[in-house]
């Protein structure tokens, strides 16, 4: 015990730019420890969970341990669609990478490392259920068959994006595929997925909302209210925290100070909460549909510490060189959960290189064909406008004078 | 037909809507079993049941959030702030996220939410218990803001607060919720049971937002007054005898622009009035808008009577709550111009 | 395990109006039992603090175990002094309450049944030390000796208010006593804690800060604020939470949910926590000097949870009867806290019944006198106003033009 | 004299002041190892150390709160909000903390915080990069209110803010960040060396809080501007040839009333232009007090040139912004009446 002067704690990564990446703070428990708890479990027994960690696949790409033995139901089938998925994911986010690097669009923002997540999460729901997304979360778009030129069309911010050049690249809302409009101001939508839940409680409709958080948007309120409200009420909702090591420039540490898991953080609070392997996409799709079961039987909200590592940039107008060591990326000790399912498929026999390869091309050919029409609807060095008066469109269900007044004072 | 209060009458609001159609759900802070600290709610949660009117936790901007994502999917809820003071954390929630809605999911989403307050001062609450924020929302594109000052319109307006498809401000005049307020030296307080106004029909009945009302028809000069406000008006015109015509804003977001053009252009002198302090305050918008479409009319310079561009000060509340003898010199000086 | 439908859950008190008073829920764990912690205690070890009790009062008044050992030097005239600052409040209170009643001042707020804590905690504190208190911590003010009339002149809002009639009554202000500057918004002042323990640690000027903040707004944002960046940087701050089971007319389980105690909530952000019994002085008063230590020594934040009974109203503005039995606070198992004491310290032959009633008296006559000045200055009903040109002083330290023309204009 | 850009205007006078008093400390989302996103603390914790210069878990209510308490116990924080959009979270912890501290507490207590926040749009940023919400805080008593236009400017005020005893918000205009921007159709954007202002003096000066510039002395018509909209001023005189005075206000609370009285005594006719929202704007403010102080001297409506009343849109950002064009539409109109 050191009794000395008050002094202050600035946390910070183990390594800047020019050191070595150093993870070895970061415990990596082994893959198929921990049992499938059962669905009602609740805060105080979820304990080893959140501060555990979830895993299903091995260093040699075996699934192993209960949980795996539970997904017995996650056939070839939708395991080769999962690293389909991915791969698309993977795909899309390069080619609209180069695109604003082509100054086709102003801003880009890739999710790459942390696919698995998304993919995995998304193919458990139903019609019906609602994300309340981050902007990382394109990956739930692409496994819930959002169609491509829509999600392009929104980078573009063309006639193709059903939002209509509204906001920001990768702000995109679909009603119908699950996807609540993202807002810029992080956290506000923990809460709102709350407030959903509630609603179909009250409607008694069935459906489940899914809450999606940054670890640095931990700090903000409304990861305090959605947490807070959801133990109070107990409505059908998963609160999804991702854990991918950085806020732009600040480590996780920044955000989580003293304590120990995110997931312990919510167990606080009285809402059972787990943490798993997120490069892991067998480990993501069983959590996921545990998840979704015991909160759609209405056995309360669930929180998911999902654990990962951005592995871009946080997005074009951010270089991340500037504040970690360049290879850190590739010494993540989670790996990358593309090449982890793909030798995980190949280890079943259900999959080869060659057939990688071959899917590889034929998603690069889809993808490219559908940018390049696309992009004939506009692009930001090539745009073809909206009307203006489109800016007074859904300001109010109805247009008030007074907006009326200022869209004639517009010449509209 | 029954005398109400403004609070039995927003009570009665709220019964007929949460009667009418099952969207819609009542919360706030100790408005479930207690009915709400001025009981606004008394009664309501033995009536329609806890999943309709419910107690939250002390987090205005969770109770917010919540109301944000409930319309979002569809239901209608109709939240209590316990007072406007205690907006200011739920801030973010109205005026990034609930005013924001629609116009950003190109109508995919939209939020048709009611936020109910109690505003205002006069009622010995110091600092924070009587602010007037309406200015801060009328400067959010895609809220509506309203300010009742009687039973009848706070249950009409109420009633379309509710069914509006978009966010609503609902602002309720602490100080006139039991009686009209004609200023702190004017004689007794008086009950709602004096006034026509206090007669309210049973059921439904809307009125409409975005329509002011004329209070008093008069030549000589515009007052633009809202809530306690107009009945501050009313008494400085029966103390000074000047022929003023005094309109009730009710709605300030959208604002009833022609009503205003209308009788300014008559009278040709205007004088706002508003509680809330005086730099950009909702008296600014009024007097900025009446010199711009008035200007050709105009006999003498629009003024702003308002609280001070302090805190509300509790043992100064007499000092800073704007008074009819205010006014009266206001519109003297208007009228001497 | 149930599996059904969701549906929300409303939590409530367990007994109403009417209904026959109910703590069988709350456990009530026996005095002596929990250690006294090493100083360096982290949040994982205090797990057993945050969720038991330290009690150091025995039903029959007999001090017990490790913390009233470790007590050695609260020697029998500090012990009389906390019943005689109990003592001192809770007539002050009567008093106050009184005049509102009367019509003097326009408000008034008790602290019935929490005296305990206010005022072991302050007697603890060193000059310099500052408190964040919410209105309900009156009773700090009274163990700092802060002048009476001036606490009094508050409630009256006369001229010996040293903050000239600006706030509501009972929203004090004191710097030279360790009192800051009470705001009517809930929770604000919690992360402000944070913020003057940071400026003290960065002056190395080896004062510590203490935040208050009541069970109903541990639901506020600045809770989360202030426990986050507790978390993070380190810095010398004690945490109050005081648990009185009610905020306004709402019981405590809306604040908590299905979170197990505040302690628990505290430590799920990594700041060790404490659960203490707050009617007992002698607890009070030793996990107090403990966690002053613990702080000023640099070990950084601690939380406590003062678990304690609302015995009266919330404030003049509210009637408790409406939603809670009215012989609730009888009821309530954790006692009176001058009682205890009191039965304590004639246990220990240090005290006696008639002390007590002389003490009373003496308390009574000494009150009532200065109240009796106070009142010569001014009440609700027969005020001595201000100049009403003092609402402009102090809005800035300078006063603007602006603000000239508005003084003007109001004629001074 | 060295030239330089606002960025490096900003970052000097924290450094200056940094160095100069051991009390102020700056902290924000970013600013500390990194730098902030818009660089403008970058070098700064390598300089003065991680004491001094820190970052800060993403919540703004809690960079106010925690500046809040330690401004009270003595220090000088300097903090950041990363884009003013964000600083709604932080909007009760400015107006009901900061702001009233040393009032309620009757000096005992005060708030010596400056809050810096870029604001503005015209970099493409949605409507959630872009907001300029300076009225809201014009309406919060006991808050001063600058927006720099320029880097001798920036610094000057900033070192003033920094030693001002009050809280002060300290809005950044992002736009002219790295130049003067004259409009999205007025040709190559250009760099701050083209500028005078952009001369910064090493070491310590201050701008006085409170006092407007005039950017172009001229006598048929007042335009009352700040941040961004000095330049789109001067673009639209350019066009139109017109003689108008352009004023920057630099400080819109307290405002310098008496310069702007003094112009439109001379001019007779006003046009107030900024980007935020028009109702309930800045400009309200502005109109309301010109047409009251200089009413009969006026000889047209005062007009207000302003965001539209919607959220700032991506796609159709150039036909939000305010142009020169509409500017000199508004000149025009104005000296035809
Ligand atoms: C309220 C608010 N404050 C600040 C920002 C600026 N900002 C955008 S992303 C970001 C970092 C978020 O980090 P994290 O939550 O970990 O998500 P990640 O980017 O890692 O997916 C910040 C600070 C914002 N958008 N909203
Ligand atoms: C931000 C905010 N919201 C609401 C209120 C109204 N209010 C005042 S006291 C109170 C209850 C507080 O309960 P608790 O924190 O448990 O403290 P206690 O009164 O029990 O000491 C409420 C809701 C407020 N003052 N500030
Ligand atoms: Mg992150
Ligand atoms: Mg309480």
């Amino acid at each position: 015990m050191v009794v000395g002067e008050a002094k202050l704690n600035f946390p910070g990564p183990p390594a800047r730019p020019g050191g070595a990446p150093d993870f070895s703070l970061i415990e990596v428990p082994e893959p198929g420890v921990l049992p499938v708890p059962p669905l009602d479990i609740d805060a105080e027994a979820s304990e080893p969970f959140a501060k555990g960690m979830i895993r299903v696949l091995d260093d040699a790409g075996n699934a192993v341990g209960p949980w795996a033995d539970g997904m017995g139901s996650l056939d070839p089938a939708h395991c080769v669609q999962g690293l389909i998925d991915m791969l698309r994911m993977r795909i899309i986010d390069q080619r609209l990478l180069n695109a604003q690097r082509q100054g086709k669009s102003s801003f880009y923002l890739q999710c790459t490392g942390e696919e698995a997540i998304g993919c995995a999460f998304q193919r458990q729901l139903s019609p019906g259920d609602m994300n309340f997304p981050t902007y990382r979360q394109q990956s739930l778009l692409i496994a819930a068959d959002y169609p491509l030129a829509a999600l392009m069309g929104q980078i573009y911010a063309n006639d193709c994006d059903p939002t209509e050049g509204r906001q920001l690249p990768t702000m995109h809302s679909s009603r119908d595929y699950g996807f609540f409009s993202i807002s810029g101001n992080l956290g506000t939508q923990y809460v709102q997925a709350v407030g959903w839940a509630m609603a179909n409680a009250l409607s008694r409709n069935g459906q489940i909302a899914a809450g999606w958080i940054g670890d640095g948007a931990t700090a903000s309120n409304d990861f305090h209210s959605a947490l807070l409200t959801a133990s109070v009420y107990q409505p059908p909702v998963i609160l999804n925290i991702v854990n991918n090591q950085w806020a732009i420039s600040t480590c996780t540490a920044i955000a989580a100070g003293a304590s120990r898991t995110y997931a312990e953080r919510a167990r606080g609070y009285g809402v059972p909460a787990l943490r798993v392997d997120g490069n892991d996409y067998l480990a993501v799709a069983a959590v996921s549909r545990w998840a979704v079961e015991r909160t759609r039987s209405g056995l309360g909200p669930v929180a998911i510490e999902w654990f990962t590592y951005r592995t871009a940039a946080h997005s074009t107008s951010d270089d991340p060189n500037a504040y970690r060591p360049r290879d850190e990326a590739a010494m993540w000790p989670l790996g990358d959960p593309v090449e982890r399912l793909k030798a995980h498929l190949i280890g079943r026999g259900i999959w080869s290189e060659q057939q990688h390869a071959q899917k590889q091309a034929e998603l690069f050919d889809e993808i490219v064909t559908t940018q390049k029409e696309v992009e004939q609807h506009g692009t930001f060095v090539n745009p073809r406008p909206f009307s203006p008066a489109k800016i007074f469109e859904g300001v109010y269900a109805h247009l008030p004078d007074h907006l009326r007044r200022q869209r004639q004072e517009m010449g509209y | 037909m029954p005398t109400m209060t403004m609070i039995e009458a927003i009570r009665d609001a709220l019964d007929v809507k949460l009667a009418d159609d099952p969207g819609v759900v009542v919360f706030g802070e100790d408005v479930g079993f207690f009915g709400g600290v001025f009981r606004c709610t008394a009664g309501l949660q033995k009536t329609h049941g806890i999943e309709r009117v419910f107690d939250t936790p002390i987090n205005e901007s969770a109770i917010v959030g919540l109301g944000v994502g409930m319309a979002a999917q569809g239901m209608k809820p109709c939240v209590e702030i316990q007072f406007a003071d205690y907006m200011y954390p739920g801030f973010d929630q109205i005026s990034q996220e609930a005013a924001r809605l629609r116009h950003r999911s190109n109508q995919q989403f939209t939020c048709p939410l009611v936020i109910r307050m109690p505003t205002g001062g006069g009622i010995y609450g110091g600092q924070t218990h009587s602010q007037s924020p309406e200015a801060l929302f009328t400067h959010v594109a895609g809220l509506k803001v309203v300010v009742p000052s009687n039973p009848y319109d706070a249950k009409g307006l109420l009633i379309a607060a509710i069914e509006d498809p978009d966010p609503v401000i609902f602002l309720e005049p602490k100080r006139i919720y039991n009686g009209p307020f004609y200023g702190h030296s004017a004689g007794e307080a008086a009950g709602w049971s004096s006034r026509p106004e206090a007669q309210v029909p049973e059921g439904r009945y809307t009125v409409e937002i975005g329509k002011a009302a004329i209070r008093r028809p008069g030549s000589a000069i515009t007052i633009l007054a809202y809530g306690t406000m107009v009945f501050i008006a009313e008494e400085a015109v029966r103390q000074t005898g000047i022929d003023a015509e005094i309109i009730d804003l009710r709605s300030l977001l959208p604002l009833d622009h022609a009503a205003i053009v209308q009788s300014v252009e008559k009278t040709g002198r205007c004088v706002v009035i508003h509680e809330a302090t005086r730099t950009s305050g909702f008296g600014a918008e009024l007097a900025a808008e009446v010199q711009e479409a008035c200007f050709w009319h105009l006999k003498a310079p629009i003024q702003r009577i308002t609280g001070w561009d302090a805190p509300y000060p509790l043992a100064a509340e007499w000092d800073y709550f704007p008074s009819p003898q205010r006014l009266g010199r206001a519109l003297i000086r208007a009228m001497e111009d």
